[in-house]
């Protein structure tokens, strides 16, 4: 088993429980974080191909990474701009409550 | 501008800076045990018992043990016992005194009301104020031993005050005795009808 | 630049007080055996970096008290050792047997955790700076990244020590001293990307490099001598009083009137480490500041060389200290509104026109003669000082000098 | 003094700019955004004229300047700008014609509240079209193309506030975008197989014969020619655009719009865009034409496709009642005839007839707008009539577009223009149906202007509101004066004693001579015949005897009132598509419906995948059916939309794991399948 | 050192998902963040590692741990977990380990390169010019992004005109 196959078990595990933490608790923040962790893994995966790839002086897998991490800042200001507006409308962050958008 | 004004604040503290090493005006401290601060004539501190004579500061002390003052102080820091026999005061009229005079100066608030309330002028204000001790219950428990100073400390301390009082107490003395004489005299005069009694108003 | 100094300078290179450091780690990991020689070589400096700030930081305090007493016409701290030099020693045993007292309702493992991740990222910040012309600790391309991502870690910490303390005040404190530090941060950054833009690199030795060189021998060539990098300097400045917490910012603390902010809870040994965070926190800024804007260990003149490149930074940073300390002994504290105010709507507009003018500065660099360097320096003072007085009109419009009715 | 093709991009950014400026601009900002739009239009117009100048002196060569728009993959997406006569001549054309429909705007939008955002629109509107014809990439005009149809969607439903102007706005976007649907497929086809969208790029573009040659020698299904099938789809948005059948529903509704509008869309832009793709792509359209064992040409397809829709213009024009609808239809047949010359081949011709169209339909457009504003916004002719003394100068200029369109010889540029087409048609070997369309189509539109004209100019006023007709003020009537010294003037320069114009846009030496004025004369008599007679018809059934009242019968509706009703219905086109595709769409929401339905009971996220795979369907049928009728489909579309909605539970949770299942599942079969 | 390193990321990233504190979540999430950067130093992805720290550490987690406090989660008055939740949790785990189980076998059937040698070299000046350069449009896009996204926030996070400051208890 090579490095990279280390790498991306490692990326697989932090994505998991990532994915986890965002199905199975019911706070909205944590849903968020959730949601980072699995943003956090793809990154990982970026760096580990970028590090053992073919081609590493491209760097293009760290200028996605830069770029993830940019979208991922814009996701938490934004995601957790929602979550205030959620507790002010409904008072609580419970998710599987939060319904009021149902078609 | 904006910062104009930081500036000249800035300024300020420069000038205070570096003036502190050259110019005595901006570096006024004295360091105490040093240099013994020069305190002025109205600063007072912790009261004492004044006696008249330096020497034997427990045989004249101007305290007849009225207790006035223990009721009177508000923290209630002054313990007086009376004696059981009596002396002559400075005057040489028998007085009592006290057995037991101790201020706790750890209470005591510096209110300078024992002092007003004395008819005796017997209790006045000190100017000690270096009497940190590292024994916090009985270190600053004062007993009259403690609490005695001499007259000549309290010229040397409040001079102005002291030559009133003095005057004061030289004057009431002076019409003591000579009301003592003149009752002496009547006394005296008394035996003798020659001599009439001074006119008296009518009852 | 003319060719031939109008002092002979020695070569700096071969300087044997320049050379004395290396000579020194050299020696010492020369002790160890050679499979060995690295990690001994990186574990001295980080020995020495830790031995050495801990004890500018004991005498800072000391010196800091000793200027701001003669500031207020009184000698400072002078009767513990001759002049009150073990003042700091005294201190320390005083926090050291002080009691630890620890609210029964906080979170214990946090309350711990917080002094203890705040000077370890305040130590982190020093090991990128150039203390020499061959004395950086770690050498990192993206070294200035490093600095900022480490001090920006350091808001973890305040909010751990206000949240774990399960004081209200304390988290409340925690949370007014983090929106400071966020609002400062910012123009920190801004006021720092010019110096990166135009040195074209991240790396402190690169910017330091890049500030080499004298005009007729005589007038460095640092950012801060140009007109961005004055305006740079000032907001950095004023950013990094406010980021260490510094007077007239100290609103996170504000020991007479907050008890302490987010360290009520805290005692004894634990709050001298949040403040010799504090202390490392502002004399790694002043570094910083000395590396970025007032050219790191460049002497100020070439004859000046032949003071080794330690020296001059070292003394520079001192002075910056000491007009930290000389600001703390002069301006009041300003008000939570006043202060964010100050950072939203003057340092940030600001530094993002700084950002203009250095790359005004940076394609103007092909000017030559001396109208153009006229225009060039006409233009960019303009730069600065339009909307700086512009937007000092507005911070400070409706507000006039107070007249005091009863004072003298 | 020329332009050179780097600074081309200067004649788009222009309008653009000016659009960006009424954009920021606030309501009461009216002078400032009129007087960009104009100056900005002004400005492009002498650029183009700078252009134009340039691209002659060597009309063979195909100037280009090639970019990089950015990195994708191993090689980079390039955009460029093209110059040659063709891009020039149009740059003109637009910009002139669409100058003058700007300063009649200021007269005509006068009154409206919101004269800035028109304006903002307009420049919009002319920007993406400049851009269209300047650019030298598929992708590049893909773009500018869209952006056509955003502007038209915008200017067509300006008025919004009616209805009638929000469904035609509608209508007209997703029309369109049918036929846009084939335009991106065949770019994306075309860009897979030719591995580059540069019209020309020194032998590597698309138009160049290394790549044609390339495209030829593919064949795909059917026995198509790679290069056919790539240029039928790509036709497909041409006829989209340009109104071909059987898209052409959504131009006569585009009327909606402010007449200035009608005009820039019927006379120089939008139209004109299908005509300009297909005459710029000619190259590859023309590819398959040596090949002989292929099915079907795509020319062919151009030219009957052509050829159907000038004749159906022309009947459905006939029966017409709203002078605008009347004028519509007729675009589309003379769209038609443009696609039939491009289809025959003669691509120069169609682009002759496209210039002299685009003068003359600008001068009739905005001559109809003068009449609506001056009978106070009445458009229904069995209402005008009598105008003629009411509005010298609109009915003199009005006349001479409607003779230059009608094709009256030798004076008129429609002739000329027309008679082209119709010469390249008589040579067309393949199939005589576009000449006998054309031919017929040349009387129908001599009769229905006939009729135009006499209805709304002669006979005596019919309705208040045209017995008060005012003269325009001269704001519009100058740019109808100089429209209509164009309608005349403009046919000069495609004689065939003279084909100057031709000859420069093929880039082929010109050959004038006076005893080619009469080339083909027995083709020419036929068509003046034919003119003749519909004129005369028309007079006789309207002029002579003009009607009495609004209420009066149609002369022609007397004689035969059930082919007269059929046309009036524009053949029944709209309600055939309403049968039709909106049934079947319908058809499909109801099984869609009852799929969800049934599926309800079981896993939810089974339920979120199959709703989201029907809202496809249903999408795709949305798109299908809106062209014909939406109320037929609303329905079922409703009902179907609340069964899908039952599927979005607002549940996050539910999302997210219906996503990881799903994932697994597909994993799960990568893995069975093999795939590493 | 690759198993320290994923120690160091997932145990806190585990752990942070199991708390019931929310701030304790956070702050373990932060340990988990800056084990993700010690992994790009090692990969010698300075500047990620730095940018990572940068945000997470000192960004992402303060608006986090602001959000926490900004809505009153009282972590003693969290409700205890009922059947309901046990049940999303269970199948949360039973569906992330699937994910997991074909992520894991998908990367264990492929055949990767063997190790390379020394970490690449990417100095900040080679990804400034790759930034500035091949990437310039999605940077501009990014940075377009970012600044909507940040409107946005403070939008959607601002008080509406009639709320009082301090809101309803």
């Amino acid at each position: 088993m090579s490095p990279l196959h280390l790498c991306l078990l490692l990326s697989t595990g932090l994505f998991c429980i990532g994915l986890a933490g965002a199905l199975s608790r019911s706070n909205a923040i944590l849903v968020l974080l959730g949601i980072e962790l699995m943003l956090n893994a793809a990154n990982l995966n970026f760096i580990a191909f970028w590090r053992y790839g073919p081609a590493p002086s491209a760097g293009a897998g760290v200028v996605f990474v830069i770029f993830t991490i940019a979208v991922a800042a814009a996701e938490a200001a934004v995601g957790l701009a929602l979550v205030i507006a959620l507790h002010r409308h409904r008072r609580n962050l419970r998710l599987p409550e939060a319904t009021r958008l149902k078609g | 501008m904006l910062g104009s004004g930081i500036i000249k604040g800035l300024a300020v503290t420069a000038k205070n800076l570096a003036g502190s090493f050259h110019d005595p005006a901006r570096y006024v401290t004295q360091e105490f045990p040093e240099v013994q601060p020069q305190l002025p004539e109205n600063s007072r501190n912790f009261p004492f018992l004044v006696a008249d004579d330096g020497a034997d500061p427990m045989g004249t002390l101007r305290c007849v043990a009225c207790q006035i003052c223990e009721k009177e102080c508000p923290p209630q820091c002054i313990y007086i016992e009376k004696s059981k026999d009596k002396k002559p005061d400075a005057a040489g009229k028998l007085q009592l005194y006290p057995a037991v005079f101790a201020i706790d100066t750890s209470v005591c608030m510096s209110c300078q009301i024992c002092v007003e309330v004395c008819p005796f002028d017997a209790i006045k204000m000190d100017q000690v104020f270096a009497i940190a001790t590292t024994d916090r219950f009985n270190g600053l428990l004062l007993n009259r031993e403690q609490l005695a100073k001499s007259n000549q400390y309290y010229h040397s301390i409040h001079p102005t005050e002291a030559t009133e009082v003095d005057a004061r107490l030289a004057a009431e003395r002076k019409a003591a005795e000579e009301k003592a004489r003149a009752a002496a005299a009547a006394k005296a005069a008394a035996p003798k009808p020659a001599a009439p009694p001074p006119p008296q108003p009518p009852a | 630049m003319p060719p031939a100094p109008i002092f002979a300078t020695l070569d700096p290179d071969r300087a044997f007080l320049e050379r004395a450091p290396l000579l020194v780690r050299d020696f010492v990991t020369g002790l160890f055996p050679p499979s060995l020689q690295w990690l001994a070589g990186n574990l001295l400096a980080v020995v020495v970096i830790v031995l050495f700030f801990a004890s500018l930081f004991a005498l800072l305090t000391l010196a800091e008290r000793k200027i701001l007493g003669r500031i207020q016409n009184r000698p400072g701290p002078n009767r513990t050792g001759p002049a009150g030099l073990l003042q700091p020693l005294a201190d320390a045993v005083k926090t050291l047997v002080k009691e630890d007292i620890v609210p029964r309702a906080a979170d214990q493992v946090l309350h711990f955790l917080a002094p203890v991740v705040l000077v370890s990222l305040a130590l982190m910040a020093f090991a990128v700076l150039p203390y020499g012309r061959h004395l950086v600790p770690v050498e990192l391309d993206a070294a200035v990244l490093y600095f900022f991502a480490a001090g920006a870690a350091t808001e973890l910490a305040v909010f751990m020590a206000g949240w774990a303390s399960r004081n209200k005040y304390s988290l409340l404190a925690a949370m007014r001293a983090l929106a400071q530090l966020i609002s400062y941060e910012l123009p920190l950054l801004l006021s720092v990307v010019p110096v990166v833009m135009l040195a074209g690199t991240l790396s402190t030795t690169g910017i330091v490099a890049a500030q080499a060189g004298w005009t007729y021998g005589v007038i460095p060539h640092w950012h801060v001598l140009t007109p961005w990098g004055a305006a740079g300097f000032l907001l950095f400045f004023v950013s990094a009083l406010a980021e260490s917490n510094r007077s007239p910012f100290d609103l996170p603390e504000a020991e007479s009137e907050l008890i302490a902010g987010h360290l009520t809870e805290y005692s004894g040994f634990k709050y001298a480490l949040f403040f010799m965070a504090e202390y490392f926190g502002m004399t790694a800024l002043c570094g910083m500041g000395v590396t970025l804007f007032l050219g790191g260990w460049q002497a100020p003149c070439a004859f000046l060389e032949f003071i080794p490149s330690y020296a001059w930074f070292f003394a520079k940073l001192l002075l910056l200290l000491g007009v930290f300390m000389w600001i703390r002994g002069t301006l009041p504290r300003l008000r939570i509104d006043q202060l964010t105010r100050f950072a939203w709507k003057f340092l940030v507009p600001l530094a993002l026109i700084n950002l203009g003018t250095a790359a005004f500065w940076q394609l103007s660099a092909g000017w030559s003669g001396p109208a153009l360097q006229l225009a060039r320096w006409l233009v960019a003072l303009a730069l600065v000082a339009g909307p700086f007085t512009l937007l000092g009109r507005r911070l400070s419009a409706g507000v006039a000098p107070r007249t005091y009715r009863y004072a003298a | 003094m020329t332009l050179s093709v780097q600074h081309l991009w200067l004649i788009p950014a222009l309008p653009l700019a000016a659009a960006a400026v009424g954009a920021v601009l606030p309501r009461s900002g009216r002078v400032p955004a009129a007087s960009a739009a104009i100056a900005a239009m002004g400005a492009a117009f002498v650029l183009s004229c700078l252009a134009l100048n340039g691209a002659l002196a060597d009309p063979a060569r195909h100037a280009v300047h090639n970019f990089a728009w950015f990195d994708l993959g191993h090689g980079a997406v390039m955009l460029g700008w093209l110059l040659d006569p063709l891009t020039a001549f149009m740059c003109v054309m637009v910009t002139f014609v669409g100058l003058l429909i700007f300063v009649f705007s200021l007269g005509y939008m006068r009154d409206d509240p919101h004269f800035a955002r028109f304006f903002c629109f307009l420049s919009l509107f002319a920007a993406a079209m400049l851009g269209l014809l300047v650019a030298n990439s598929l992708l590049l005009l893909f773009i500018c193309w869209e952006l056509v149809g955003l502007a038209s969607y915008l200017l067509i439903g300006f008025w919004f506030h009616r209805p009638a102007a929000a469904a035609a706005a509608k209508k007209a976007f997703l029309t369109t975008r049918l036929g846009d649907l084939g335009f991106l497929l065949g770019l994306l086809w075309l860009y897979d197989s030719a591995g580059s969208l540069l019209f020309y790029d020194a032998g590597r573009g698309v138009l160049e014969s290394g790549v044609l040659a390339g495209l030829t020698a593919q064949t795909v299904a059917g026995g198509l020619a790679l290069s056919t099938a790539i240029g039928l789809l790509l036709f497909c948005g041409a006829v989209g655009k340009s109104g071909q059948f059987p898209l052409h529903v959504w131009l006569p509704d585009a009327m909606e719009g402010p007449t200035p509008v009608s005009a820039l869309i019927h006379a120089a832009t939008m139209v004109a865009a299908g005509v300009f793709l297909v005459a710029r792509l000619y190259p590859l359209m023309a590819a398959d034409q040596a090949l002989a064992a292929v099915p079907v040409h795509a020319l062919t397809v151009v030219a009957l496709i052509g050829a159907v829709t000038a004749l159906l213009g022309a009947v459905i024009a006939v029966a017409q009642d709203d002078i605008k609808r009347v004028l519509a239809f007729s675009t589309v047949s003379q769209l038609g005839y443009m696609m039939l010359a491009l289809g025959v081949g003669a691509w120069t011709a169609a682009i002759f007839h496209l210039l002299t169209h685009a003068f003359f339909k600008a001068l009739l457009f905005l001559g109809a707008g003068s009449v609506i504003h001056a009978a106070h916004h009445e458009q229904d002719i069995r209402r005008l009539g009598g105008l003629r003394t009411r509005l010298p100068a609109t009915y003199r200029t009005f006349v001479i577009g409607m003779m230059a369109l009608a094709g009256v010889p030798f004076l008129f540029s429609g002739f000329w223009s027309k008679e082209a087409i119709l010469h390249a048609a008589h040579g067309w070997t393949v199939s005589p149906l576009p000449l006998w369309a054309g031919l017929a189509a040349v009387a129908l539109t001599a009769f229905y202007m006939t009729r135009l004209v006499a209805e709304t100019f002669f006979g005596s006023p019919r309705s208040p509101a045209a017995a008060h007709a005012e003269e325009s003020p001269a704001v519009m009537r100058i740019p109808l004066v100089l429209l209509a010294g164009c309608a005349i003037l403009l046919g000069f320069l495609g004689t065939p004693a003279w084909p100057w114009l031709q000859a420069r846009l093929a880039g082929a030496p010109l050959h004038g001579s006076l005893e080619h004025l009469f080339e083909g004369g027995g083709l020419m008599l036929l068509s003046i015949a034919l003119v003749g007679a519909g004129i005369g018809l028309g007079w006789r059934f309207y002029g002579r005897r003009p009607r009495a009242s609004a209420a009066a019968a149609d002369p022609l509706a007397a004689a035969s009132p059930t082919l007269m009703a059929a046309l009036a219905a524009r053949l029944g086109c709209d309600e055939f598509y309403a049968a039709t595709v909106g049934r079947l769409h319908a058809l499909a929401a109801a099984v869609a419906d009852g799929l969800d339905r049934w599926v309800l009971g079981a896993a939810v996220s089974g339920v979120g995948l199959l709703g989201q795979f029907g809202g496809v369907v249903s999408r795709e049928n949305d798109e299908g059916a809106l062209n014909g009728g939406f109320d037929a489909a609303g329905a079922g579309l409703r009902g179907a939309g609340r069964s899908y909605a039952r599927a979005q539970t607002g549940r996050v949770h539910g999302y997210l794991r219906a996503l990881a299942v799903a994932f697994v599942v597909l994993g799960l079969v990568l893995l069975a399948g093999g795939v590493p | 050192m690759i198993l320290l390193l994923a120690l160091l990321i997932l145990v806190p990233a585990a752990a942070a998902m199991l708390r019931r504190n929310l701030v304790h979540s956070a702050l373990l999430l932060v340990l988990s963040w800056a084990g993700l950067a010690a992994f790009y130093l090692w990969s010698g992805a300075e500047f990620v590692a730095f940018a990572q720290v940068l945000v997470y550490v000192g960004a992402v987690s303060m608006v986090v741990l602001f959000a926490v406090l900004l809505t009153r989660q009282n972590p003693d008055r969290a409700a205890p977990p009922d059947a309901a939740a046990r049940l999303r949790a269970g199948a949360a785990v039973l569906t992330a380990a699937a994910v997991g189980a074909v992520i894991g076998h998908a990367i264990l059937a492929t055949p990767l390169p063997a190790a390379a040698g020394a970490p690449p070299v990417l100095t900040v000046r080679q990804l400034g010019l790759e930034l500035m350069g091949r990437h310039a449009g999605s940077l501009l896009v990014i940075g377009a992004l970012l600044t909507v996204a940040l409107l946005g926030a403070v939008v959607l996070a601002a008080a509406e005109p009639g709320e009082k400051p301090g809101g309803k208890p």
